[in-house]
């Protein structure tokens, strides 16, 4: 089996998957309101410029979607490191895999994170 | 021993989700539309991001998306959306270890109890509701 | 050059008694290197099919007692068991049993915590202690896992053995063939423990493991020791149709019964007091004179049967107590107990003889101890009662594996490993058998031999028959079977199944030998010709020793204590 | 002892006149063949044979063994479902050959081929290896200061509930039918896999045992038991009511705090 210290974030694999279920139910509840909220009017009129601008100025609104944000980068990227772990083994592969996730998810935080504070602050 | 002759199934055996039975199904449309969502979510943040290049920018994402295809593909993410969700509630409590079944001496013919008519229900239920709910998205989105 | 592995401790078998042998060397001796080598997967062994109980004292307020445990075993060999052995096994078993437990073995309890022990053929005391009727199962399954704590037991499965090497006094090594690349070892080491249980596939209709050949008898056979009551087959009353799989006798245990085509309970017939728990031997005959006499039943497969009925128990117990009963009529049979009568004829189940060996489980050779099936160290004389078995393997396991150790911690020295031996051992078996030429079928001479068996030394014997059985069995060793059409090195059964075969043709001729010596009846021996017991000349052991000419017939006196030989009742 | 009461007579009823023996019927039997160290890849090979309505797969392989090709790799022991050798995939599906009857397969085509995610040694024998060590990293027996016995110890008090609790897992018989089924093992060479893990369960749920932690820790790495996706094949195929996938959860249940 592989040694299970090539990862240098030495997190144990049980509170990875906590993070994983924790983030998962998160998730519910607030991709629930968020949906809801699409649907309190009418599904096309959600998408106008105006009405979108003015969901991300409105800030706790803005709050919720940066943390489902990083809830969902988090699960599901680490989602996807889990089954790419599965799919091929091997040192330093695996530390490919586990470093790529964290990198990902960060990336993609930041650059939704980008579209939040800038929408929110009114830079457009 | 030489990894080429372990005989592992591969991804083709990860896949394939016939002749398991039902949890297994359920282990495939719950990997499937983790990806699913996965990638979509990556696309929506894309697509999101181009506000902040200003209304016609926006208007020309709207254009690419708010079409049948795009249409299309939102019904699926809805279906996946509400599949997961509902299966990984199910796939959480019995990670934890209820609703599993109480150990006790199996009788012949023997029948998992993990994989009880409870479990099965949870599983057709899932998958009835996100059929649901596209259809209602479905409705939202075709309907005018 | 041959490839050689070194070790301190050899154990060839891996059932109930080589696994509790290498558990008690490893505590004795934890820095000895200890090699347990089977022609199974380990845990794959015969010991696993074990149903019904494993015998002990447990509870002596409830009213059980040592000396009866002795007697009933006493009386149960018909007097040929060594009485001294038997009442170390008794004293010993009640430990073992807490060993086990302590171990992790499943024992099925009473309510108040303690453990569970029902009825068994020939007892005066429920004591066979049962868990469920999977009891030999999880024995190993406890004993494998319990292995699993040491680290200086090596496993080898899939290892065949071929032969045993000594110097004449001394134990030296063996031979073996790693059978998934089909190479040939050399094992060197100071002590060996043989385990190789028994040998029921010699008769075609048989209770036992498909691999139960008798490569270890004829190994230490051929290696000079000598084989002991040989003749003394056990034949269970209660083998399933077709398959020959067996119904516990747990299942009379609980309260089933056995009846012939006229609905009768015709055991009241045989053994007023026991009825159909009275020892297995008269059980047989009197299943076997029904038949004969034409109160049996045809099976679909034409064969004579009578029916066991446990309907009465009820589904519920039946599920309960006797799960694996169900599971295997429902499944192989397609009848539910609860609600049908199983088909059940007499069937080969074990063997009493074995490798001569004493009180300790020492064999006449030097740092060579027996224990288990294999050995014969007269615990059950002419019949062993039921739930005697598994703790007989239990206790010798442990008396050898604690000897042997002990053994090799003293033993400076090893002799000189007289390598010509394996020179003439690799001629023996590639020249002779893996490259042999021969144009016979040997699965199918093997199907014939057991057969004669069968016909010729079952439940009842003559002189006519066994004399022509053994006449048969040496027309038919003539025949060119010996050779292997499978040429590749791996995973060749082939190769082992003849090389088993060769083993089967010593054995049974050894048991027809033994059988046509004993003139007179005595526990599973029963001769119509000589229907009655012959203390004055037979109360003996039967040695029988290898000779490249005719086996030699040896006698052995039989250790009596405290009860001289009476009639025996039931 | 209680004297055997001798109960009333016991009428079995008159027997339906003997069922006509079934007569056999004859069957395609499809066995891979590959030897590693001498071919390239595996075939199939074709036999006919007689079968009853009784005969077993192992049986049948045996049938061919014995009477039409001496040279078929098979591993077999008890034929009573017991010892754990004779698994394979019998018709696409992982099975016991000697628990598998031919005729409750209902086809007159039968498909042999070695137990999946194991390495082959030879046609339908595949190497265990793997899977006996991992069961040993299991630490699969009873950790308990006192599990040897002095002169004169009694047996740990179990009642028939405490039993209960772990009795169903220890009617595993390692035969790896579990891990050839399970998707994570057919991917993930480092996957403890069912078996074990559901032995790591057996033992930890044994009233007599004070293991749990340190079987909790083995099991928690990055290939161990979060690996199981409640895919639910393995309690599939298992062949003795072992339900591995309801041990697994259990055992996670004790590491996400839902139970003690
Ligand atoms: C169906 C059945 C039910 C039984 N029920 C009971 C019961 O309820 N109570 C009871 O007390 N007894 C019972 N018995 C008897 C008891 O199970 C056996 O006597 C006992 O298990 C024998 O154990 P063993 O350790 O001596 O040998 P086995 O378990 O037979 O093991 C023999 C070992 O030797 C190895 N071996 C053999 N030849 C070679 C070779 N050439 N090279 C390498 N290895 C070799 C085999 O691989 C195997 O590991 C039963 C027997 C049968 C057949
Ligand atoms: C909102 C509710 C959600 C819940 C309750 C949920 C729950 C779960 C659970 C319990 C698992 C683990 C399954 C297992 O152990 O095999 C899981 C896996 C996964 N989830 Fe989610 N999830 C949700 C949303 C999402 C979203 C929005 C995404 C996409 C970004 C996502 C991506 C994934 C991925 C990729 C996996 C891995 C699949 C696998 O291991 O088989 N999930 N989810
Ligand atoms: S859990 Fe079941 S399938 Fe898996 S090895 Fe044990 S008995 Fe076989
Ligand atoms: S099939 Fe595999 S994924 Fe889990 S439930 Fe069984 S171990
Ligand atoms: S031969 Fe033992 S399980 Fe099939």
């Amino acid at each position: 089996m592989v040694p299970e210290y090539y990862l240098v974030i030495k997190m144990k694999e049980s509170i990875i998957m906590k993070i994983h279920y924790g983030t998962a139910l998160g998730a519910v509840a607030l991709v629930a309101v968020h949906i809801l909220m699409r649907l309190s009017q009418k599904f096309s009129d959600s998408l106008q410029y105006q009405n979108v601008l003015a969901n991300y100025h409105f800030l706790p609104y803005a709050l919720m979607l940066e943390v489902i944000l990083i809830l969902l980068s988090v699960h599901g990227f680490n989602g996807l490191r889990v089954i790419l772990l599965e799919l091929k083994q091997g040192v330093a592969y695996e530390r490919a895999i586990n470093y790529g996730s964290i990198v990902a998810m960060i990336v993609l935080v930041a650059y939704g994170s980008r579209t939040i504070l800038m929408a929110g602050m009114g830079l457009s | 021993m030489a990894e080429q002759f372990s005989n592992r199934e591969g991804i083709k055996g990860m896949i394939n989700p016939t002749r398991y039975g039902l949890h297994r199904v359920a282990y495939w449309l719950q990997r499937l539309s983790g990806l699913g969502l996965l990638a979509y979510l990556i696309g929506h943040i894309y697509e999101t991001s181009t506000i902040l290049n200003g209304k016609a920018a926006w208007n020309n994402m709207l254009s690419l998306t708010e079409t049948p295809g795009g249409h299309l593909v939102l019904v699926l993410v809805i279906g996946m959306c509400v599949f997961h969700t509902g299966n990984g509630i199910r796939l959480m409590i019995s990670e934890g270890g209820k609703g599993v079944g109480k150990p006790g001496q199996p009788e012949y013919p023997y029948r998992a109890s993990s994989l009880n008519s409870k479990q099965r229900l949870c599983i057709w239920v899932s998958i009835a509701l996100a059929a649901l709910a596209m259809m209602y998205g479905a409705g939202v989105l075709f309907g005018n | 050059m041959v490839n050689s592995i070194d070790s301190d401790l050899l154990i060839v078998g891996s059932g109930l008694a080589g696994l509790r042998a290498a558990i008690q060397a490893a505590k004795v001796a934890p820095h000895i290197k200890i090699a347990v080598i089977s022609k199974l997967q380990v845990m794959r062994s015969h010991s696993v099919s074990a149903e019904g109980g494993t015998a002990a004292v447990l509870y002596p307020e409830d009213g059980d007692t040592i000396e009866s445990h002795v007697y009933d075993t006493v009386k149960g060999s018909d007097f040929l068991g060594d009485q001294d052995v038997i009442e170390r096994l008794v004293n010993e078993m009640p430990s073992e049993v807490y060993q086990l437990e302590h171990w992790g073995m499943p024992w099925s309890r009473r309510d108040d915590g303690r453990i569970g022990q029902r009825n068994f053929g020939g007892y005066s005391f429920p004591r066979a202690t049962y868990a469920q009727d999977k009891v030999g199962f999880y024995e190993m399954q406890t004993l494998y896992d319990t292995c699993q704590k040491f680290d200086n037991i090596e496993f080898y499965n899939e290892w065949f053995v071929t032969s045993i090497v000594h110097d004449g006094q001394r134990f030296c090594g063996l031979t073996a063939i790693e059978m998934s690349n089909g190479t040939f070892y050399t094992f060197k080491a100071k002590a060996l423990i043989i385990a190789t249980g028994g040998a029921g596939r010699v008769y075609s209709f048989s209770t036992y493991a498909l691999a139960s050949t008798p490569d270890g008898l004829d190994m230490a056979y051929r290696a000079g020791m000598a084989l002991k009551d040989m003749e003394f087959v056990q034949f269970h009353p209660t083998g399933i149709l077709p398959s020959g799989i067996l119904i516990t006798e747990g299942a009379r245990g609980e309260g089933g019964y056995l009846l012939n085509n006229k609905g009768e309970r015709f055991m009241k017939k045989y053994a007023p007091s026991k009825l159909e728990l009275a020892s297995r031997d008269v059980v047989s005959r009197a299943m076997i004179t029904e038949i004969n006499e034409g109160r049996g039943f045809k099976h679909d497969t034409g064969v004579d049967c009578l029916k066991l009925d446990l309907r009465h128990l009820g589904k519920e117990l039946i599920i309960r107590k006797l799960p694996a009963i169900r599971e295997i009529s429902l499944k192989f049979s397609g009848i539910d107990p609860s609600n049908e009568p199983v088909d059940v004829r007499p069937v080969c189940h074990y063997m009493m003889g074995g490798i001569h060996s004493n009180i300790d489980g020492a064999t006449e050779i030097q740092g060579i101890w027996a224990a288990g099936e294999a050995a014969c160290n007269s615990v059950h004389g002419a019949n062993r009662l039921g739930a005697n078995s598994t703790a007989e393997c239990l206790v010798w396991g442990k008396i050898t594996g604690e000897l042997a150790a002990k053994y090799i911690l003293e033993e400076k020295s090893s002799p000189p490993f007289p390598l010509h031996l394996v020179a003439t051992e690799e001629k023996r078996i590639y020249d002779g058998i893996f490259r042999g030429t021969g144009s016979v079928n040997p699965y199918e001479v093997r199907q014939e031999l057991t057969e004669i068996m069968n016909n010729k030394s079952y439940v009842f014997r003559n002189e006519t028959d066994l004399v022509e059985g053994l006449k048969l069995v040496r027309a038919l060793r003539q025949k060119t079977w010996k050779h292997v059409d499978d040429k590749a090195k791996e995973y060749n059964t082939n190769f082992t199944n003849v090389m088993e075969l060769d083993s089967m043709f010593r054995v049974s001729e050894v048991i027809l030998m033994g059988a046509i010596w004993r003139k007179e009846s005595r526990g599973a021996h029963a001769r119509t010709d000589y229907p009655d017991r012959d203390d004055k000349n037979f109360l003996a052991h039967t040695l029988v020793y290898y000779d490249t000419k005719e086996p030699v017939i040896k006698t052995h006196p039989v250790t009596i204590t405290k009860y001289k030989p009476v009639e025996r009742k039931y | 002892m209680a004297t055997v009461e001798v109960p009333k007579e016991q009428k079995v009823e008159p027997t339906t006149p003997a069922p006509a023996p079934s007569k056999p019927k004859t069957i395609t039997l499809r066995i891979s063949r590959f030897n590693p160290s001498e071919h390239a890849e595996t075939k199939f090979e074709e036999f006919k044979i007689p079968v009853q309505k009784w005969t077993t797969v192992l049986e049948a392989i045996l049938y061919v063994k014995q009477s039409l090709d001496h040279s078929v790799a098979v591993r077999y022991s008890c034929r009573q479902a017991s010892c754990g050798s004779c698994g394979m995939k019998i018709n696409g599906k992982p099975r016991l050959a000697c628990y598998t009857k031919v005729s409750e397969l209902e086809s007159n085509v039968i498909t042999v081929e070695p137990m999946n995610n194991f390495p082959i040694i030879r046609d339908l024998a595949v190497d265990f290896k793997q899977l006996f060590s991992t069961h040993k990293k299991m630490k699969p027996f009873i950790i308990n200061e006192e599990s040897e016995v002095q002169p004169g110890t009694k047996e740990f008090v179990q009642t028939p509930k405490d039993l209960e609790k772990f009795l169903q897992f220890s009617y595993c018989i390692k035969c790896g039918l579990c891990n050839s089924a399970c998707p994570t093992m057919a991917t993930d060479k480092s996957f403890i896999g069912p078996q074990g893990l559901a032995q790591a369960y057996r033992y930890t749920a044994d009233n007599r045992d004070q293991g749990k932690k340190d079987r909790l820790k083995i099991v928690d790495q990055s290939h161990g038991i979060w690996r199981c996706h409640f895919a639910g094949s393995c309690s599939d195929v298992c062949p003795k009511g072992v339900d591995p996938a309801m041990a697994i959860q259990l055992l996670r249940g004790y590491m996400l705090g839902f139970r003690k």
